[in-house]
C-alpha cells in the first residue's frame, strides 16, 4: 500500500486533469454527465488526499521524482505535513462547492454547464498542482492554470463580472510576472529551480542584492494573488459578481492556496533565518493589522451582501498575515509558530465557504443581493438563515466555534510575543465583525417584510417557506456544522500534531 | 486619468530604483562561468592536506563534514579533471533506474591558499549527457519533454484552459 | 570609461529589459483603453522573457542542438534551460492574452465601448461602487 | 465602421489563389516541424501554431463560415482533448507498464522497443505530437471564437 501512496500526489493532479478532458468530451455527447463526473472525481481525489495525509503523518514526507530524474535535474514533488494539510482542506471545499453548484449552475448558466465544469475541474487541477509541487517554476505554471480558470469562472455571469474579471486578470498577470521575475533572479544567481535545493544554496548569498530583489518580487507577486491589504483592489468585485460557488472557492481556497505559496516561498525557499535579517515579520504584522481594521470598516459600509463578505475576506487575510508575522516571536509556546495561521486557513475556508454558499442560496431563490431586501427571510428560508447565523457568529468569534479558536490562539500569540497592541486590534475587529454581521441577522429576523407589515403583524405562521433544494442546502449545512465541530476538535487538540510537524519542519517548534 | 498617470510614474520610479539598486550584483551578459551555466560557489576551505587527499582520489573528511553541515549530499568519489591542474570533480551517489549510479556534482578548484568548492548547475548534465540518456539531439526538446516534461504538461493544460475559457465566454448556441 | 564598460555596458541586456518593462507597466496602469492595457501587459511579459532568455546566452555559444562537428571544433552551447522555461511562459502569455481579448469582446458587446472609464460610468447605475 | 457581410465581400483572385497554393505547404511544413522536433529545431508548440495558421489563412482569404466547415466544432472538440489525452496517458502508461515501479512520465519503461533510451526518444515523439494536436485545435478554436461577430443577437 505504501508504494501505491507514493504515486498519489501526482495522481491527484493528473486524474483531475483527465477528468476535465473527459467532461469536455462526455459533455459534448450528453450535457448531464458533466456534473457527476466532476463530483465523482473530487470524491476520489479527497479520499486520495486523506491517504496522503495519513502516510505523511505516519511514515514521513513523500518525495516523488517525475520522469524518474533525481531532484536538481528534474522536477520533484515533495509532500510534507503542510502540503498534505492544505490539500485536504482544498479538496474538501472543492467537493462541497461542486455538489452545491449542480443546481445553482443549472439555474445561473444553463447554456454553459459543460465548459463551466471543465474549467472548474481545471481550477482544482491547478490548485492541487500548486500545493504538491516541490519546484518553483512548476509552481508558477500551476498558479497560471489556477488564475486563468478563475478569470473565466468569475466572468461567466457576464455584465459587471466581466469588468471585475478583467481587473483581476491585469493585476493577477502582473503578480504572476513578478513571481516569474523572482524565479529568474534566483535562477541567475544559483542556477537551480528546486525549492529544497534553493534553500540549501541560498545561505551564502543572503547578502546578495539579487536575492533580496527576488524576495521582494515573490512577496509582492503573491500578495497580489492573496489580496493582502494595499493590493486587494481586485478582490471585492471579483468575489461579489462571480457565481456563488466560485465566490466560495475564491474566498475559501484560491487566496488560501496563494497564502500557502507565500508560506512555502517565505519559509522554505528563504528560511526564517533570512526573514529575520530583514524587518519582514514586523511589516507583515502591521500590514495584517491594517488589513483587519480597514477591511472590517469597509465591510460595514457595504450594502451588497456578497461585497460585504468579500471585504470580510480581506480582513481575514489580514488575520492570517498577522499570525504569520507573529510566528517567529511566539515560537516557544504551543499556540505560537505557524499554528494560528494554518488553523485560520481551514477555519476561514469553512466559515467563508458557508457564508458565500448561503448568500448564493438567497440569490438563487429570490434574487436578493442587497442586505435591505432580506426582511423576513428568517421565516421564509429558516434552514439557510440558521446556517448563515452559525457561520456569522463563528466569524464574530463566539465559543466554541472555529472563529473563536483562531482568535484565541492569535491573542495568546501576540501576548506571548509582547506586542499587546495586536490584542487590541483583534478585539476591535471582533467588535466590527459583530457590527456588520448583526446588521444582516437583524434584517433577517427582526424586521418584517414590507407586505406583511400590517396584515400579518401578529402571526408569522402563514409565511410561505421557500427553501432551496436539498442539493444546495446539504453543502451549506455540512459547512455550518463543521464550523462548530472543528472548533471543538481544535480545542481538544486533535489536529494539532499536523501543525506541530509543520512547525518543526521550519524550525519554529517549541525549542527556544 | 491624470491621477492614474501620476500613480504609474510613481510606481515606475520605485521599480526603477529597485532595479538600479540590484544592477550591482546582476551577472554579466554572456558569462560562461555564471551560475546558471557553470556552477555556484558554496564555500572555500583551507588547503592543508585536502589537496594531497584529492590528488589520491580520496574524499577528504573535512569536505564531507562541511557539505553535510550545509545539508548537501557528501561526495562518493573524486576525480581529477584531465588536462587541468588543481581542479577536481566530485561525484555523488544517486538512484535513477537504468542510469549511472553516480553523477558529477561538485567542482573543486585550488585558488592560491584555499580550495573553492562549487556546485555544478544542473544544466551541465543536460548538456553533457542528454544525448546519451535520451537519444534525442535537440537539447530544448529533451529538456522540454523529458527532464522537465511535467512543466510542459502544465503548459498544455494552460492553453487548453484558455481555449475552454474562450468557449465559455464567447461561444453561443454550443453544446458545450 | 572602464567603470562604464564593466557596470553598464556589460549588462546591457538588463537595461533593455528595464526600459521595456517600464514601457509595458506604464501602458497597463495609465492607459484607459482596455486593448492598450493588454498590449502593455504583453510588452511587460515579453520584457521578462527577454531577460530570461538573455540569462541563457553564452559568449560564442551556438544553438543547443548536440552535434559531433560542433564538439570537435570546441564550441560551447547556449544554456537550454531558459529556452525551455520561456517556451512555457510564452504559451502562458498567449493564453492570458486570449482570455483578456475575449473579456474585452464581451464587454464591448455589453457596454458598446472599450474605454475603462466609460464602462465604469455605465455599470455604476446599479448602486455598485467601484473601488 | 462599415460592416461587410462575408458573402458580399469583394473576392480577390490573387489572395484566393495564393492561399489555395500555400495552405497545403503550410500544413506540410507544420507536420515537418512537429515530427522533426526531436532531431532539430522544432517541436509541438511551434508546429501546432503553424498548422493553425493554415486555418487562419483560409479564413482571411475566403470566409469564416467556410473555415468552420473545413474544421467543424465536433472535430475541434475531439482534437483539443485528444492531445492532452495522449500526453497524460503516456505518463500513466509508464506507471502501469512498470507496475508502479517507475514514476509518472518515465517514458523509458514503456516498451516501444527494447532499448531504454530509444523508448525515451519515442515517448518524446508521441508527447510532441500530443502537444501539437492540442495546440493546433485550441489555437484554431480561439481564433474562430474571437473572429465570430454577433449582430442583433444572431451569431454569424
Amino acid at each position: 500500500m505504501s508504494s501505491a501512496v507514493q504515486h498519489f500526489p501526482v495522481l491527484v493532479v493528473v486524474v483531475s486533469l483527465l477528468s476535465a478532458i473527459t467532461i469536455f468530451i462526455a459533455g459534448w455527447i450528453n450535457r448531464k454527465t458533466a456534473c457527476y463526473i466532476s463530483i465523482a472525481t473530487l470524491i476520489g481525489q479527497f479520499i486520495g488526499s486523506l491517504f496522503i495525509l495519513h502516510h505523511v503523518m505516519t511514515v514521513g514526507p513523500i518525495y516523488y521524482r517525475l520522469g524518474g530524474w533525481a531532484p536538481p535535474w528534474g522536477i520533484e514533488y515533495v509532500v510534507d505535513a503542510l502540503n498534505a494539510y492544505v490539500l485536504v482542506v482544498l479538496l474538501f471545499l472543492g467537493l462541497v462547492c461542486a455538489i452545491y453548484s449542480k443546481r445553482n449552475i443549472e439555474h445561473e448558466l444553463p447554456q454553459k454547464v459543460v465548459s463551466f465544469y471543465t474549467i472548474y475541474q481545471l481550477l482544482i487541477t491547478g490548485l492541487c498542482g500548486i500545493t504538491v509541487t516541490g519546484d518553483i517554476f512548476n509552481m508558477y505554471v500551476f498558479i497560471e492554470i489556477t488564475c486563468l480558470s478563475a478569470y473565466a469562472l468569475i466572468a461567466s455571469r457576464g455584465k459587471i463580472a466581466l469588468k471585475a474579471s478583467f481587473t483581476y486578470l491585469v493585476l493577477g498577470s502582473i503578480g504572476a510576472c513578478f513571481f516569474l521575475l523572482g524565479v529568474g533572479f534566483l535562477y541567475s544567481v544559483t542556477g537551480s529551480l528546486n525549492i529544497h535545493d534553493l534553500s540549501l544554496l541560498l545561505p551564502p548569498l543572503y547578502g546578495n542584492r539579487v536575492v533580496l530583489a527576488a524576495f521582494v518580487f515573490f512577496i509582492v507577486g503573491l500578495s497580489i494573488k492573496m489580496a493582502l491589504f494595499p493590493l486587494h483592489t481586485w478582490l471585492p468585485d471579483a468575489h461579489a459578481f462571480a457565481p456563488s460557488e466560485i465566490s466560495a472557492m475564491l474566498s475559501g481556497i484560491i487566496i488560501e492556496v496563494s497564502t500557502y505559496a507565500f508560506i512555502r516561498v517565505a519559509f522554505s525557499v528563504f528560511t526564517p533565518r533570512f526573514l529575520q535579517l530583514l524587518p519582514v515579520f514586523d511589516i507583515l504584522c502591521w500590514l495584517g493589522a491594517a488589513a483587519i481594521i480597514i477591511g472590517s470598516i469597509l465591510a460595514i459600509t457595504q450594502v451588497n451582501l456578497k461585497r460585504m463578505l468579500a471585504y470580510s475576506s480581506v480582513a481575514n487575510m489580514g488575520y492570517i498575515v498577522l499570525a504569520l508575522g507573529l510566528s517567529i516571536s511566539a515560537r516557544t509556546v504551543p499556540w505560537g509558530g505557524l499554528n494560528p495561521a494554518l488553523m485560520h486557513v481551514l477555519n476561514h475556508a469553512l466559515m467563508k465557504g458557508c457564508l458565500f454558499l448561503a448568500a448564493g442560496a438567497f440569490i438563487y431563490k429570490a434574487d436578493l443581493w442587497y442586505i435591505k431586501d432580506f426582511q423576513g427571510l428568517g421565516k421564509k428560508m429558516p434552514y439557510t438563515c440558521a446556517a448563515f447565523v452559525i457561520a456569522a457568529i463563528s466569524m464574530i468569534g463566539v465559543p466554541p466555534s472555529v472563529g473563536f479558536v483562531s482568535k484565541l490562539y492569535m491573542i495568546l500569540a501576540s501576548i506571548e510575543s509582547g506586542k499587546s497592541i495586536f490584542v487590541a486590534v483583534l478585539l476591535i475587529s471582533s467588535l466590527l465583525n459583530l457590527v456588520y454581521f448583526w446588521r444582516v441577522i437583524e434584517t433577517m429576523y427582526m424586521k418584517k417584510a414590507e407586505g406583511e407589515n400590517h396584515s400579518h403583524a401578529s402571526n408569522g405562521s402563514n409565511v410561505q417557506r421557500e427553501e432551496v433544494p436539498l442539493g444546495m442546502l446539504l453543502p451549506i449545512w455540512v459547512l455550518a456544522s463543521l464550523c462548530i465541530i472543528m472548533g471543538i476538535l481544535w480545542l481538544a487538540n486533535v489536529p494539532i500534531p499536523i501543525l506541530n510537524q509543520v512547525n518543526s519542519m521550519f524550525g519554529l517548534d517549541m525549542r527556544p | 486619468m491624470k491621477s492614474l498617470r501620476a500613480i504609474a510614474l510613481i510606481l515606475i520610479f520605485l521599480l526603477c530604483g529597485l532595479f538600479i539598486y540590484v544592477a550591482e550584483d546582476i551577472p554579466v551578459f554572456g558569462d560562461p562561468e555564471a551560475p546558471p551555466i557553470k556552477s555556484v560557489k558554496l564555500f572555500t576551505m583551507e588547503v592543508d592536506q585536502v589537496v594531497s587527499l584529492l590528488d589520491q582520489h580520496i574524499v577528504p573528511e573535512e569536505l564531507s563534514r562541511e557539505l553535510v553541515k550545509r545539508g548537501l549530499p557528501p561526495p562518493s568519489h573524486i576525480e581529477k579533471i584531465p588536462g587541468i591542474d588543481g581542479e577536481w570533480n566530485a561525484f555523488i551517489a544517486k538512484e535513477e533506474p537504468h542510469y549511472a549510479k553516480e553523477e558529477k556534482y561538485y567542482w573543486i578548484k585550488k585558488e592560491g591558499d584555499s580550495v573553492r568548492v562549487s556546485r555544478y548547475a544542473f544544466v551541465v548534465r543536460w548538456i553533457e549527457k542528454g544525448l546519451k540518456e535520451t537519444a534525442v539531439p535537440n537539447m530544448v526538446t529533451y529538456g522540454l519533454a523529458d527532464y522537465r516534461g511535467y512543466d510542459t504538461l502544465g503548459e498544455t493544460t494552460v492553453i487548453f484552459t484558455a481555449g475552454v475559457s474562450v468557449i465559455l465566454l464567447l461561444r453561443r448556441r454550443s453544446r458545450l | 570609461m572602464e567603470w562604464f564598460i564593466a557596470k553598464i555596458f556589460a549588462k546591457y541586456n538588463y537595461w533593455v529589459f528595464i526600459i521595456l518593462m517600464m514601457i509595458g507597466f506604464y501602458g497597463i496602469v495609465a492607459k484607459d483603453n482596455l486593448i492598450k492595457k493588454i498590449i502593455g501587459l504583453n510588452i511587460f511579459q515579453t520584457a521578462i522573457f527577454l531577460y530570461f532568455i538573455s540569462l541563457g546566452a553564452v559568449k560564442g555559444g551556438t544553438a543547443p542542438i548536440v552535434d559531433e562537428e560542433i564538439i570537435r571544433k570546441g564550441y560551447v552551447y547556449a544554456n537550454p534551460l531558459p529556452h525551455v522555461l520561456i517556451l512555457t511562459a510564452i504559451v502562458v502569455s498567449v493564453a492570458t492574452t486570449a482570455v483578456a481579448l475575449s473579456l474585452v469582446i464581451r464587454m464591448h458587446q455589453e457596454y458598446g465601448t472599450i474605454e475603462e472609464s466609460e464602462i465604469i460610468e455605465k455599470s455604476s447605475d446599479k448602486g455598485t461602487t467601484w473601488t | 465602421m462599415k460592416d461587410v457581410k462575408d458573402e458580399q465581400r469583394e473576392r480577390n483572385v490573387v489572395v484566393e489563389t495564393v492561399a489555395r497554393v500555400m495552405i497545403p505547404f503550410v500544413q506540410l511544413f507544420a507536420l515537418y516541424v512537429i515530427i522533426h522536433g526531436t532531431g532539430g529545431p522544432g517541436g509541438g508548440f511551434q508546429g501546432g501554431v503553424v498548422f493553425a495558421s493554415a486555418f487562419i489563412l483560409y479564413v482571411i482569404a475566403f470566409n469564416l463560415a467556410g473555415g468552420r466547415e473545413r474544421f467543424p466544432e465536433s472535430a475541434n472538440t475531439i482534437f483539443s482533448s485528444l492531445g492532452l489525452y495522449i500526453y497524460a496517458g503516456i505518463g500513466l502508461l509508464a506507471i502501469s507498464f512498470s507496475l508502479g515501479a517507475a514514476q509518472y512520465l518515465n517514458y523509458g519503461f514503456i516498451p516501444f522497443t527494447s532499448h531504454f533510451e530509444e523508448n525515451r526518444a519515442l515517448g518524446m515523439d508521441f508527447v510532441e505530437m500530443g502537444i501539437g494536436i492540442t495546440v493546433m485545435a485550441i489555437t484554431a478554436s480561439i481564433f474562430f471564437d474571437l473572429a465570430q461577430k454577433e449582430r442583433n443577437g444572431k451569431v454569424e
